[in-house]
């Protein structure tokens, strides 16, 4: 029998929990006299880190915690496990997937005006069956949209810590060019294209819940952290990541 | 290592499987679908569309912008370069022939048809600059639009390329140990019975009964008790039903209820002879 | 990147599977080409079975092949993971149970005359089974009904001496009495503006929803001894999304 020792109770745990788990869910399965602080389980995770640096499986952090999952240099041998291909996603579905994510909290009707066509409702349906997107609030315009956004389940899925993990959205060119090149005599207002946007977006949300005012506020610092280059989300070394 | 943000199309690290079908041609474009046993990666040049693609073409696209991204696109064309007239000219064929073939048109589609008119009827009209203080011109507005969308196809390109659960990213489980299941007891605080109570009485709308005012609650708990004794079939004598010990007041408490489980025909007593034991059983039927 | 080797493999593929492999399964993740034969991965179970000795899992041979479990002597800690939360008591248990204090010995069918609606056996076998309530006697009526009547427990529970240490039916009517009566207005003035509240907004309920109270008593019906636990609310979500 082996030694019953913090790190292992944290490994057993990982593994018998099957989903991520954050450090406050690890310190509960501790009863209250034994409870280890919060420090405590970050070293028994970097020792766990350290225990399968040459094994098949790595410790990663995502959204909704630590978790244990094959190393992906091993993806091919483990995909062929399973008889069923991976799913695909339809063009659309990615499409208003990535509306939601770098522009949430969004509502349908302002997918729809930038994709330029209908969202059908199967897709918000899938995008809200599979947990990746809620709805988070209600616009204050006629009919009270849905806003959406995406969840902890979604940056799970796609292996992320956080939104801002994510691709950077491409830049826009500049408008002043563009109305040299068409010989327009004004220059665009729109010029502040996202900034404008964004602006839009609070302004109508402003009159909504002090709650989801505040989720929004939330959602607008990590979107304009999309806009920026990204400093530290590739290839994130996993001790930075117990930080 | 997770690394989410590599992955450049077609070059994914992650897993060489993860795309499927036909492989992506170089220039980007989806291969629209497959015609006849031929992969359709590309529309044709003289924009003759075959009858029976048409269907899949449309269905290629995610719209009017996309179709009119990629247009520019095959032109090779920087969406601030180009001919606006042009596009409109090849755009308006699409949809001329769609309608010729009874096609169910999107209104997206006739709603893009309408702004390109307008822009190239705009274009014939000499510029009147001061006319044009509040009204935005429908072209940098279509390019406007057409750019934001370019973006999101990139991101959603991007999406698809970053590691995902069960395609390139495996979970990991183990068997749990044996576990002995303790389900914990709801906590009640008094003050929820208490609420409870007043609630089912207020809606009862038995507050009224002076019966119940009077009744006091010791009564109630002897009774139960004392019903609990006298459970097994045989009789019990009257009076070992009282405890000295618990003074005068036990004594009445008992006496009433006793009284009470009489008069609810709970209990029979029963007395052989006159100024002899008194004997106190259960009812049963 | 750890290196890629056959162990390294073969334990990759046991805890990606989540369920017992045999030999002949693990051999089937291999292309053609570079299939060890059975001893190989024997010998590859063997190197596994060594590198987790001291770990908090174990690899175990059970009917259908090998699978990673959680070590038996972790059970404490593993089962505190699932531990389900305390459910709450539904309405119509807390009625029951009043009706039974107040008003005990008390058959089932007295119960459902007050009430206006059955009492389903959930929530009889719930009371029961936690021992605040037992059968003292049997009705001397048609169908010899069972009288309900609290339990020592329940008083224990309640830390109550008697029953005579409840208020006065009379006084349970008005709340403002029964806080006084109870003494929660003394120790503790705050817990008592707590109780108050609670006791106050439970009775303007039930006095200004009657529509709703009928719709209560009909779902009551089919209603059980426990309340569905709610689900977190978004904002509590949010937040910590980006925690």
């Amino acid at each position: 029998m082996s030694e019953i020792n913090l790190a292992n109770i944290v490994e057993a745990t990982l593994f018998a929990a099957g989903k991520p788990l954050s450090t406050a869910q690890l310190r509960e399965v501790f009863e209250e006299h034994e409870r280890p602080d919060p420090d405590t389980i970050k070293e028994a995770l970097e020792l766990l880190q350290e225990r399968y640096q040459s094994t098949g499986l790595e410790l990663v952090r995502v959204a909704s915690g630590f978790r244990f999952q094959v190393r992906q240099n091993l993806s091919d041998w483990v995909a062929r496990l399973s008889e069923e291909r991976p799913q695909r996603y339809s063009r659309a579905l990615l499409e208003t997937l990535a509306l939601i994510t770098y522009r949430q909290p969004i509502t349908r009707g302002e997918i729809e005006e930038i994709r330029g066509v209908a969202v059908s409702s199967n897709i918000v349906k899938t995008l809200l069956e599979r947990s990746w997107v809620r709805v988070v609030g209600h616009r204050d315009v006629p009919g009270r949209p849905a806003m959406y956004a995406t969840t902890r389940q979604f940056l799970d899925y796609f292996n992320l810590k956080s939104l801002d993990q994510l691709p950077p959205l491409a830049e826009v060119r500049d408008f002043e060019t563009l109305n040299a090149d068409f010989g327009f005599a004004e220059p665009a207002p729109e010029s502040a294209e996202a900034g404008a946007g964004t602006a839009t977006d609070a302004a109508q949300s402003a009159a909504n819940a002090p709650a989801q005012d505040a989720e929004k506020h939330i959602s607008d610092d990590y979107e304009s952290a999309f806009e920026q280059p990204d400093e530290d989300s590739v290839g994130d070394v996993i001790s930075r990541e117990f930080d | 290592m997770s690394n989410p943000t590599a992955g450049a199309k077609g070059t994914s690290p992650f897993n060489p499987k993860a795309v499927m079908g036909p492989p992506l041609p170089q220039q980007g474009e989806m291969p629209f679908a497959v015609v006849m046993g031929q992969a359709l990666t590309e529309l044709p040049k003289d924009l003759y569309i075959p009858p029976q693609a048409l269907e899949v073409i449309l269905e290629a696209f995610e719209g009017p912008l996309d179709l009119l991204l990629y247009l520019i696109r095959r032109q090779n064309l920087d969406i601030l370069d180009i001919d606006v007239s042009d596009i409109t000219e090849q755009y308006m064929q699409y949809v001329e022939l769609m309608d010729a073939l009874q096609f169910e048109l999107a209104a997206e589609y006739l709603l893009m048809a309408a702004m390109l008119a307008e822009i190239k009827s705009r274009m014939l009209l000499p510029r009147q600059v001061a006319d044009e203080e509040d009204e935005e011109d429908p072209r940098a507005q279509l390019i406007r639009r057409l750019q934001e969308y370019e973006r999101f196809k990139k991101a959603a390109e991007d999406i698809d390329e970053l590691p995902r659960v069960d395609r390139d990213v495996f979970l990991t489980s183990a068997a749990p140990p044996e576990i002995e299941r303790v389900r914990p007891e709801p906590e009640v605080g008094l003050q929820e019975i208490l609420v409870a109570f007043s609630e089912v009485m207020a809606r009862a709308n038995m507050f009224e009964s002076h019966h119940i005012q009077r009744e006091a609650l010791s009564t109630r708990e002897r009774m139960s008790q004392v019903l609990e004794r006298l459970s097994g079939e045989s009789f019990m004598p009257f009076v070992s039903l009282f405890k000295a010990e618990e003074g005068r007041m036990g004594v009445v408490v008992t006496f009433l209820a006793i009284m009470e489980l009489i008069k609810e025909s709970l209990v029979e007593i029963v007395q052989t002879e006159a100024f002899g034991p008194i004997h106190v059983k259960a009812r049963v039927s």
